[in-house]
């Protein structure tokens, strides 16, 4: 078992998915001469050519339609946005054309596609490329909607997302794309959308997170563990569909839960899985659920402050010590 | 090519008596179902928007008469004529704008969302000019598996000054894809004349800005329709890229059924119909050329009435969708094909 | 106090600011000639000319982009989307031209700018014509959104929202256009944007909703009455800023929280809502708060299936009935 | 008008001496500040992206030379230089790379969204095209309030395939607003090259499609592109309705700070440089004609470095924002105007 890059285990997934499927093609803003910009498709070019791997001008809302388009009549193609921030221009065909259509169409016209890309904050690329589409698009049914936090599910939900025979919002994370882990080969890969990873056991309180967020919510972990706090950590992996259950089951044996969210507040993912403990766990809680979020401010360019407006590792150690009442 | 045709009629014409004839009665069924759909909308039957495609008839038909049964269709809202021409029973498109579980969509998608992939049409698309760059990914994945179809992708001229329509251009021309981009310029969208939206409003020379040909043809004769669209399907066909054909046409009715048309007087309306109607046109062929009187006219009439009386009594009794079907057909269950 | 439509409550709001300030106009699809797809701005035209009135081609972006360069130079503009599911097209500029400039510009550009139009479902439009976009909107930083359930509201609320300095997001209801209620004239319409609303005092139970939902559960808060069961409705008409203040008074005294949205449950305004009293005031509930939402599926076109798919007056009590273990 | 200049040079201009060793001196100040801006990037004191003008001076200088201080201005995230020429002291623009609290924003834009409204300079927008309907909704706000300045929107060769450019022509022309639209045609869309992005790579021909006139520059060329911005200018601001100019021009530099700009070959790069390079061309002029010694060119060097370098010491001194800046400048408070 190899160590791979998260960024490397990403263009595996979806090279190993176009060797085994002709129907499989790129297409993107510089996914091809220029190996991609942040080089998710390095050496794709070289391997399956112009015809598979497609350079795009900047026309997000034009190649999200062709996309579309082409997976009506069943090409699985793989979208790259730059940034998902882009894709904001393009979101009426990922949700009103891709979403859609198959219930439209009473379930004739399908559209197995997935629209991929890094989400949220970089590093200090300011207000504009730093979103986090994650609520918008978990909001939405008809579409999958996942975010891997590590390399082995880059790649084993990639090419699950390829596989899927509906259209998958795929979230990556810039900061994560040179981050490292093992990575299996193949079909042994593979990750299925919809099952949340338990990242660590816990007994005291559970950290819900994703992408990036879960990484942070190991760290803190390992720092609340030496203050005797011992977390369990779920990263979610998949936001639509959710495992409910494995949230649930984790509430049930640990009756304290700090939700993790790079994302705004308002509306966000950390208020979904709230309200649902609400929901179905409220008689296992022993304090209320906290939401660790990004802060309700558009994403400045300033070092300090972006530190400021991001969630951090502390940010979360201290709501876990909120809830477990260890202030 | 190009130049405004004034509504020029061409004298020639390539059909025989039985071609021409089929035609004709395509033309009467589009005709004949959209005033029943009208008159099914205000006697309550349907629900939401409702855009009917009276007066346009020789458009579809004609550019259809130029194509094959393997070419993709793709349009707007404005539908039901599409559907119709691709071959999709009137009985399952009625059935749709019941919203009952007869309908082709099982009634979840109504007026504005029909498909039939099985009979290469894709909608049906509600949002203005979405269907620009769909269209252009069907011509796409036609050259990705080096068929020889093309993708037919039919808009209004309102939808022509939607930003997507010059991304998909653009593409389509970079790439070479064989679409035939059909505007039917039925002079308005919506309550907006096509003056009042348009910096340049010559609609075949929209593709200009990005190096793709263009030719505005008289969309009220089936005729001049079917002549330029035989010779623009030969030219995408062939290879050569995409091509616009700007379709002179115009409809009768309100844009949908709630509209009171306030914005062109009623002589404009009059003018069109009694100078201009493409099926009084393709009759008055038949009745000169291949003599077919009256009598026959009539009985084809009354055939195509009896057809749409026979979809309206589907559409009226067709159940409505069983319940579960509001949880059905959102994601495909399965993958890993 | 004359007895107004919403519909006109809102051409109301709009000219009295017209007349007032040369700084507004209106621009849209068919906001002129035809007078609005919605007849919203009956009779504009004629009083304020095509100068102030201005019909647009059908160009989404374009329009909202024009309309936030004109406001970042001081013009008011309000924008209409002929429905809300036609500004997804059009809310790059809205984000991020509009919502984020001000912050980008560490204050010096503002963008003084409403767009509006009807949000949600109407009757029988199926599913690219019937989204509810308060949760995405509600997500984000640097707009305010309001969704008035009266005409009352609806005057006031635009009133605000065409002086406030900055940009708003204004959720209209096709299926209200019609109703009718008392409106004042001038200043004294005014309603302040980021109050909510007690539409009906109660002891047993709190119901909160927005737009249409509000009325809903109101009819929902009769039909409980004759129940013996004594219900608060309050009525958000502010998603962003939101009323805290307000619900946590009211769920202080009910202890049991219904919320009514329109839109989809996951990562909805509901979510949002139980998220904050999870936080804010969970000693203070007697049961779990429920939400009422959508169903988790596009918008079907069939008479039946629609009205499953929308939240019926009959889920709001069910679910009041459940929080109060009235079942 | 129109054709390809194959980098024609203007040999006629209008400037005296003080005039021409000012827009000297400005083309010098675009490129010293952007080559320290390039060096402080490396050491790491900026962060995220860093879009470099040199190569483009002439552009920005010459146009901004047949303008007024009126007149408004907006581009993309490559905005250093148009913010320098609108008259940002480039003190706050370099101190708006670093983050600090005397950056132009305060530090909260960062190198792609700068803005001095009281300088009538609009961003600094990070969008690509998103400037187009801004800079076209800047012109409707003049012609609504009568104002006799223009709107100059500058945007990028690769911006020209976003759909939303071709919204904004279509109202500009439709509603004949005072708008200029340059195109900074670099030859590449990051590292996509304009013939690779385009069905049709002539930008000036982009208006075709909408009514609009166009023309092509040497953009390398201080004279020509004063000359044709001044018809250009002039033509809009009598109420002609917008015009295009694209501006051939070339960047030395990669597209940002980490492009390892594979995809052109050096010698491209230093054909541009060694026989085209615009400071060089209007150096020779002043040498030649207006008899500037060597001596006197180093002077002028020497006080423009002068200036960057009180720049850097600006930027690298001045506090980071204070942390209440988080939250401030979200909402205007008040409002009820
Ligand atoms: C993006 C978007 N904006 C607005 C609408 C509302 N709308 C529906 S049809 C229509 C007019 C379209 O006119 P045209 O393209 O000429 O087609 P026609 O109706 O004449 O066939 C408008 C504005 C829409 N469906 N989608
Ligand atoms: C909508 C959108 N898509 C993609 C990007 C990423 N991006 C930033 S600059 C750029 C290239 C733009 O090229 P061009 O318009 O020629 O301007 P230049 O950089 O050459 O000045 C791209 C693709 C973006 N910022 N916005
Ligand atoms: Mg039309
Ligand atoms: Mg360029």
């Amino acid at each position: 078992m190899a160590e791979t890059t998260y960024r490397e285990a990403l263009r595996d997934g979806m090279a190993e998915e176009m060797r085994r499927d002709e129907k499989v093609f790129v297409m993107g803003e510089e996914v091809a001469e220029y190996q991609g910009a942040y080089k998710c498709t390095q050496g794709m070019l070289a391997e399956f050519g112009d015809k598979r791997v497609v350079d795009t001008p900047i026309s997000e809302i034009g190649f999200a339609g062709i996309a579309t388009g082409a997976s009506m009549v069943g090409l699985r193609p793989v979208v790259e946005f730059m940034t998902w921030n882009f894709a904001m221009l393009a979101c009426d065909h990922i949700i009103n054309s891709a979403a859609k259509t198959m219930y439209m169409s009473g379930g004739m016209v399908t559209c197995p596609i997935v629209f991929r890309g890094p989400n949220g904050a970089a590093s200090r690329v300011a207000a504009q490329h730093s979103q986090d589409y994650a609520s918008w698009y978990t909001n939405i049914p008809g579409l999958k909607v996942v975010c891997p936090a590590t390399p082995a599910d880059a790649k084993g939900l990639m090419k699950s997302a390829i596989r899927d025979d509906g259209p998958v919002v795929f979230l990556e994370n810039e900061l994560l794309y040179g981050s490292k882990g093992e990575v299996l080969d193949g079909d042994a890969a593979i990750i299925p959308i919809g099952k949340a990873n338990i990242m660590r056991e816990g007994t005291d309180v559970t950290i819900i997170g994703y992408s990036i967020m879960s990484i942070k919510a190991l760290e803190a972990a390992a720092i609340l563990a030496e203050e005797g706090i011992d977390a369990e950590v779920v990263d979610l992996r998949s936001l639509r569909p959710l495992d409910e259950d494995t949230i649930l089951r984790s509430v049930a044996k640990t009756n304290r839960v700090v939700v993790a969210e790079e994302g705004w507040a308002r509306a966000g993912i950390g208020a979904d899985i709230s309200a649902i403990i609400m929901e179905k766990a409220f008689d296992d809680l022993d304090a209320p659920v906290r939401r660790v979020s990004g802060k309700d401010v558009p994403m400045p360019y300033a070092a300090n402050l972006e530190k400021l407006a991001l969630p951090q590792v502390g940010d979360i150690v201290a709501a876990v010590k909120d809830v477990c009442y260890k202030l | 090519m190009g130049k405004k045709t004034g509504l020029k009629v061409i004298t020639s014409h390539p059909f025989d008596k039985k071609q021409l004839l089929s035609h004709y009665e395509h033309m009467l069924l589009l005709r004949r179902f959209e005033e029943k759909a009208g008159q099914m909308y205000s006697t309550g039957l349907m629900g939401g928007f409702c855009h009917l495609y009276i007066g346009q008839e020789a458009v579809v038909t004609g550019i259809s008469a130029a194509c094959t049964a393997d070419d993709y269709v793709i349009t707007s809202y404005r539908c039901h004529a599409h559907a119709l021409t691709c071959g999709i029973d009137p009985k399952h498109i009625m059935a749709e704008l019941t919203g009952r579980s007869g309908g082709i969509s099982k009634g979840k998608g109504g007026s504005m969302h029909m498909f039939d992939p099985s009979r290469n049409f894709f909608g049906g698309h509600g949002i203005i000019a979405a269907q620009l760059p769909l269209g252009t990914g069907l011509a796409f994945a036609i050259k990705y598996r080096n068929e020889k179809r093309i993708c037919v992708t039919y808009t209004g001229d309102g939808a022509m000054n939607g930003g997507q329509t010059y991304e998909a251009y653009n593409m389509a021309k970079l790439w070479n894809l064989p679409v035939l981009y059909i505007v039917e310029n039925n002079k308005y969208g919506m309550g907006t004349s096509i003056e009042r939206a348009s910096g340049q409003p010559e609609m075949w020379k929209r593709g200009d800005s990005f190096g793709i040909k263009g030719e505005v043809v008289n969309g009220m004769d089936l005729f001049a329709v079917h002549e330029a669209a035989t010779r623009a399907v030969e030219y995408v066909r062939s290879g050569k890229g995409p091509f616009i054909l700007e379709m002179e046409t115009y409809r009768y009715r309100g844009h949908s059924m709630s509209d009171p048309a306030k914005y062109r007087d009623k002589g404009e309306v009059d003018m069109m119909r009694d100078n201009h109607d493409p099926i009084v046109r393709v009759q008055s062929v038949l009745q000169d050329e291949f003599a077919v009187n009256t009598e026959q006219l009539k009985e084809i009439d009354k055939k195509i009435k009896q057809r749409v009386a026979e979809a309206i009594t589907f559409a009226e009794n067709s159940p409505e969708p069983d319940e579960s079907e509001l949880t059905t057909d959102i994601m495909p269950t399965g993958g890993n094909n």
